[in-house]
């Protein structure tokens, strides 16, 4: 059993709880501590609860702001982010959406955070309380430090900016709904006169994290999308990814789907941008 | 002493139960509150036998403390019809063969209850996307998807 | 992207009842005062729905009213012997064992009918609705209720019956295996069409068209629930299922219903089916078993449509787009070379 | 044949008696029913497929708040036995719980039993285990080959039967006909192993009685069986024991297995409290016994006019580590292995082979799903080869009634050409006239 499940009840008692203590178990929706608490796992443990904190407010003025306790069902439903909606829809269940949150999905760890490729591909940013106040970084430096979190701090919200130019999101996985993802990505371009200015590529559920290609995005740069730039891009995509086994694909099979999926990404946006 | 006492609406009436931390609602449901419709077929979040609605959401039972929907109202299969007076969707469910061994169909019948409840004429794509955490091993879906499009019909 | 497709059949029989025999069951069946009849077994209901055709089966062989019918199984204490329910076994001897225990049963019925309408038993028919009539006078009737009540407050006769089935037990000839493995046999043929994504590698089954020789659907509609739930899991066996992906590796078992694959609404095929019914020479009403076979051709159907859409044969299941992309590429460095 | 029944209630799709209380969840599983002072017990397990156990620890887990008991292959009176010795099936080889050396990642060790089901999970994870790896074999053909690791305590990695390495059938003369055959096509299939999951665990609840009985709550597909089994591991007379179940949330097989029972009605006995034990889903998944992924290489000797004058099945079952069902599924895997087709010679080898694998049992048609998968892929192969139609080669060879089975039966209820002709209508596929003609009650011969 474990000692206490404390719920906060506001985001400022949440990050209180949080800073005061770095050990304890911080659980958002509980999609993954719920069944490591029920086989005992987590006896002892001190788990704080932010169901009730009040972190779970969207806020759209251009900026999409998403607290981090917004359930994907409700990230499913939103309007005007296309990319992120898609993916938070593909997530799990509709039973599991409404539980899931979305910074659960970001701290959750592959092959689960779907969310995480779109947010890259979008330039997100996430804010994080700590016992020193609050810092907002973005996401991609973020996944680059060793750990999303330093210990004692609490994610509190996702900041998306509006996109600029066009997107796309692919998902590869056994079935239609409810399956683990194989791979996803997330593209977006945003030309200049026919020349790309500026493009994002991520790609998650591939190896241990999600991350932004930066020599595949390089390599669309100046280009005008065709053919061949995004052959380059695929092939810098297929050698920045370290593919690995599971029981739903094998590295083998990953790495073709993320050539044909980084593809279909690419040419979908730059065909739309 | 570590249980808490948490209240909540359940069925519609209120109730209240002493919980030690992190109780799953699941449990409190099936072992407390004598609500055994309500099933437990993994306890991961991955066969959707324990949905139930919680403030009107299908929520998975085995993934909530029961400390979370303190002052929430919470529907089981219980109280969405009884052998004497079934709803609709459970009517189409019985009379559909739309259940073999029976134990998915208590969380069959809720997820597909909230689905009807937003969208009353669901299509058969919309209703394989409400079910896609719900497993059956025995009757291969389709007549469950059948049962809810002709409980769609009924309630029309 | 490209889509191939192809067709595929397979042909199949399945045994009734379990291999070699030796597998009795027993039933035994009484009437309340009031003439409700209780079956008695040791059987078990998986959700194929053993209650309900065995209910059905003692109702026609009492030629009593479905409704008037009990089941009461699975206790050890009052139900007599039961090898269990598996093997497709369980409708065609626990069904064989209630026909011998209705017979008894409804020859007491018949005998106190007789003796309360003052005619002989065998000029005696029940009517299915509750009632025994002398036969082609249809007023000479009296009630099942008003025979229990006769048999057991005035004639102190029990209204009851033994029944037991058993296949003798055959024994292998190690050297020929001769051997008598089976009651009856059950028939399926499917003809199953899909589509393959090349680039994916992704099977999408379009339809599983079968036809089941059943020999008697005692419940048509559950026959029909054990085909449909038997045809996604054999589609489910041939594309999905495995604890072990990197068989006969045991890394990266699924531990949960997330990672252990199988088909969900989305996948669903087209599934359409015949049953024929050709009475078997020893199921009660001539069934014959069904519960287990309805898998067992859409496995095979399924691979041999692949086959037919992409070319090359894969023979080690689940058939899974890995393995589709690597015999794809396999084929065409082949073509190349 | 007319169009009224002749019957009164057959053939009438009657309502599904539980359907009702199925819709509602008022039906009443194994897991929905609990007891005053009932205990949880869950299994410590190897984390490793093959080991020597040189010690086991209960100290960390006797400290959890709530722990109650433990059970040890000590505790178990017939520690070692196997399930089919109920017909005859010799020799007893599985553990109940394990002594000495595991054979398989997963195998129960020893059993916890505490005061809620939590305090059983945390006390099982804290029994400190320690074991002495072993080399471990896994493929059913290494399992044969010289030198493997053996898994059995009897020295060979396969089951014996009457005298034989395999069960097999021999009818006719395979091998010289396969000789004079104008040509021979062989091929490899692969099942896979494949678990059962019903969506309702599998478990028990074991509830000592006044009179000195226990009263077992059980899922399990065969009442007596279970019963039966119990009684003989627990070498108690069948009497004190009462199972009564019924109500099943899916079995497909999994739930012929006796494993829980014994082990819930001895800590029943032991601790004079009702104790429950129903299997986690990752217990389902990994620990519970799945279809066995044979391996079936067969050749067909097959004149260039498409008629196949042999056939030679050989085929390895994969039994896991221990027996269970298989040595049962590969008689009925073997009586089956030539297809529903007359072939006049046929030989046919199934091994029962052991491997530090979870043991595979029966499942939905074993022994003959993996046939019917072999056979009929093997069909399409000699189809594709001599550019047959795969309807003709079919029905050309199918079983008719009065032809004798390999096995040495003769057939009555042969209905495989109406099964296929109907299919083949439904299907919309046109078939010749010459195969539109054909019955299982005529041999004839095509022209």
């Amino acid at each position: 059993m474990v000692s206490e499940y404390a719920l906060a009840e506001t985001p400022e008692e949440a990050g209180r709880l949080v800073a005061a203590d770095p050990d304890a178990i911080v659980m958002a929706g509980g999609t993954t501590v719920m069944p490591r608490a029920m086989l005992g796992e987590l006896s002892g443990r001190r788990v704080i609860g932010l169901a009730r904190a009040g972190l779970d407010t969207v806020s759209q003025n251009g900026a999409t702001t998403i607290g981090a306790t917004t359930p994907l069902h409700t990230v499913a439903g939103l309007d005007g982010a296309p990319l992120l909606a898609a993916a938070a829809q593909s997530i799990g269940s509709w039973a599991l959406r409404t539980t899931a949150t979305a910074g659960g999905n970001l701290l959750v760890g592959s092959p689960y955070g779907d969310l995480v490729p779109p947010l890259l591909a979008l330039d997100a940013e996430i804010t994080v309380a700590g016992a020193d106040g609050t810092r907002r970084l973005t996401l991609a430096d973020a996944l680059a430090a060793d750990s999303l979190l330093e210990p004692g701090e609490l994610l509190t919200e996702i900041v998306v900016p509006a996109a600029e130019g066009a997107t796309d999101f692919q998902r590869c996985a056994r079935r239609a709904a409810g399956a683990p993802s194989i791979v996803t990505v997330a593209a977006r371009i945003r030309r200049d006169g026919e020349a790309i200015a500026e493009a994002r590529l991520a790609i998650g559920a591939v190896g241990p994290r999600a991350m932004r290609i930066a020599e595949a995005e390089d390599a669309l740069v100046g280009s005008a999308g065709g053919e061949e730039a995004i052959a380059a891009a695929v092939a810098a995509a297929s050698s920045a990814v370290e593919p690995a086994d599971d029981s739903i694909a094998s590295a083998w099979y990953r790495a073709r789907m993320v050539d044909l999926h980084v593809r279909r990404a690419l040419q979908t946006a730059a065909g739309a941008a | 002493m570590t249980a808490r006492a948490v209240g909540f609406a359940l069925n519609g009436e209120p109730v209240a139960v002493l919980a030690e931390p992190l109780t799953t609602l699941q449990s409190v449901l099936r072992e407390q509150l004598g609500m055994t419709g309500t099933k437990a077929g993994c306890r991961q979040g991955g066969c959707g036998t324990c949905t139930v609605h919680v403030d009107g959401e299908p929520t998975l039972s085995c993934l909530v403390p029961v400390e979370n929907v303190e002052d929430r109202a919470v529907t089981t299969i219980e109280g969405l019809g009884s052998p004497e007076e079934p709803s609709a969707l459970q009517a189409a469910f019985h009379e559909g063969f739309a259940t073999q061994c029976g134990f998915c169909s208590p969380g069959m019948v809720a997820i597909a209850s909230a689905l009807l409840e937003r969208n009353p004429d669901p299509s058969a794509e919309e209703i394989g996307e409400a079910l896609a955490g719900n497993v059956c091993r025995c009757t291969g879906i389709a007549p469950i998807v059948a049962a809810i499009e002709d409980a769609a019909e009924r309630m029309r | 992207m490209s889509t191939l497709r192809g067709r595929g059949i397979a042909a199949v029989n399945y045994p009734t009842g379990m291999n070699l025999g030796g597998d009795p069951s027993q039933a035994l069946i009484h009437s309340t005062p009031t003439g409700a009849f209780m079956i008695t077994l040791s059987s078990t209901d998986l959700g194929q729905g053993l209650r309900t055709v065995m209910a059905q089966i003692g109702a026609e062989a009492l030629g009593v009213p479905m409704e008037t019918v009990h089941i009461d199984t699975a206790d050890s204490d009052t139900g007599p012997h039961c090898m269990g329910t598996f093997a497709s076994r369980a409708t065609h001897r626990v069904g064989n064992a209630i026909m011998a225990a209705a017979k008894e049963a409804k020859e007491a019925l018949m005998d106190v009918a007789a003796d309360e309408l003052e005619a002989a038993p065998e000029d005696l028919e029940t009517d299915g609705e509750g009632n025994i009539r002398v036969v082609g006078v249809p007023e000479r009737s009296i009630s099942v209720t008003d025979v229990a009540l006769a048999a057991h407050f005035k004639h102190g006769r029990t209204l009851s019956g033994r029944g037991m089935y058993t296949k003798q037990k055959s024994e292998v000839d190690p050297e020929t295996g001769a051997m008598d493995p089976d009651s009856t046999e059950a028939h399926a043929c499917t003809v199953a069409e899909v589509e393959v994504d090349t680039e994916t590698g992704r099977v999408r089954v379009v339809s599983l068209r079968s036809a089941y020789e059943v020999g008697r659907a005692l419940n048509p509609a559950l026959v029909q629930g054990q085909i449909t739930g038997g045809a996604w899991m054999g589609m489910s066996h041939a594309l999905y299922e495995t604890t072990a992906p990197y068989y006969p590796a045991i890394d990266h078992g699924p531990e949960d219903f997330t990672h252990y694959l199988m088909p969900g609404a989305a996948e669903l095929p087209e599934i359409e089916s015949t049953i024929l019914e050709m009475p078997s020479v020893n199921g009660p009403f001539g069934m014959k078993g069904v519960g287990e076979m309805t898998a067992n051709s859409p496995i095979p159907a399924i691979a041999n449509a692949i086959t037919d859409a992409i070319g090359v044969q894969i023979t080690e299941l689940p058939i899974t787009p890995e393995k589709v992309l690597r015999a794809l590429e396999d084929s065409d460095s082949q073509e190349a070379a | 044949m007319s169009d009224a029944k002749p019957f009164d209630v057959i053939g009438r799709s009657h309502e599904r008696r539980e359907a009702r209380g199925h819709a509602t969840g008022s039906t009443l599983y194994v897991d929905d029913v609990s007891y005053p002072r009932m205990c949880h017990m869950k299994a410590v397990r190897s984390p490793v497929p093959h080991a020597r156990i040189r010690g086991v620890d209960f100290s960390e887990a006797e400290r959890v708040p709530g722990f109650v008991t433990h059970l040890t292959a000590d505790d178990v009176p017939k520690n070692v036995y196997t399930i089919l010795c109920l017909i005859g099936v010799e020799p007893d080889e599985e553990q109940v719980l394990a002594s000495e050396r595991v054979r398989y990642k997963g195998e129960p060790i020893a059993m916890v039993v505490a005061e809620t089901e939590e305090a059983a999970f945390e006390a099982a994870a804290k029994v400190k285990l320690d074991l002495e790896e072993l080399p471990a074999v896994f493929d059913v053909e290494e399992a044969l080959a010289p030198g493997a690791p053996i898994v059995t305590h009897w020295g060979s990695n396969y089951f014996v039967y009457e005298g034989h390495h395999c069960r097999r059938v021999r009818y006719g003369d395979a091998p010289a006909a396969r000789e004079q055959a104008d040509r021979v096509i062989t091929g490899r299939y692969q099942m896979s192993p494949i678990e059962h999951a019903p969506v309702e665990p599998t478990g028990c609840i074991a509830k000592p009685e006044a009179d000195g009985r226990v009263t077992v709550h059980t899922n399990t597909q065969a009442i007596f069986f279970s019963l039966d089994n119990t009684a003989i591991i627990l070498q108690v007379p069948p009497h004190k024991l009462r199972f009564v179940g019924g109500t099943v949330g899916g079995g497909f097989g999994g739930k012929v297995d006796v494993i829980v029972e014994p082990l819930a009605t001895l800590a029943a006995m032991r601790t004079g409290r009702p104790i429950k034990y129903v299997y986690t889903r990752q217990e389902e998944m990994q620990v519970s016994s799945t279809r066995s992924a044979n391996r079936i290489y067969i050749t067909d000797g097959i004149n260039d006019d498409g008629t196949i004058v042999s056939r030679e099945v050989t085929s390895y079952e994969d039994a896991g580590a221990y027996s269970r069902h298989t040595p049962y599924g590969c008689t009925k895997h073997a009586a089956n292995a030539a297809g529903p087709y007359t072939i006049p010679n046929v030989s046919i080898d199934v091994h029962c082979v052991y491997t530090n694998r979870t043991p595979s049992s029966a499942m939905r048609g074993f022994g003959v799903t993996e046939a019917s998968f072999a056979l009929e892929m093997q069909m399409d192969r000699i189809a594709r080869e001599l550019s047959i139609d795969p309807w003709e080669l079919r029905m050309r060879h199918a079983y008719r009634n009065g032809d004798e089975r390999p096995y040495r039966k003769t057939t009555e209820d042969a209905t495989l050409i109406e099964t296929m002709l109907a299919a083949a209508e439904l299907a919309g596929v046109e078939l010749s006239a010459d195969l539109r003609a054909m019955s299982s009650d005529d041999r004839g011969v095509p022209a």
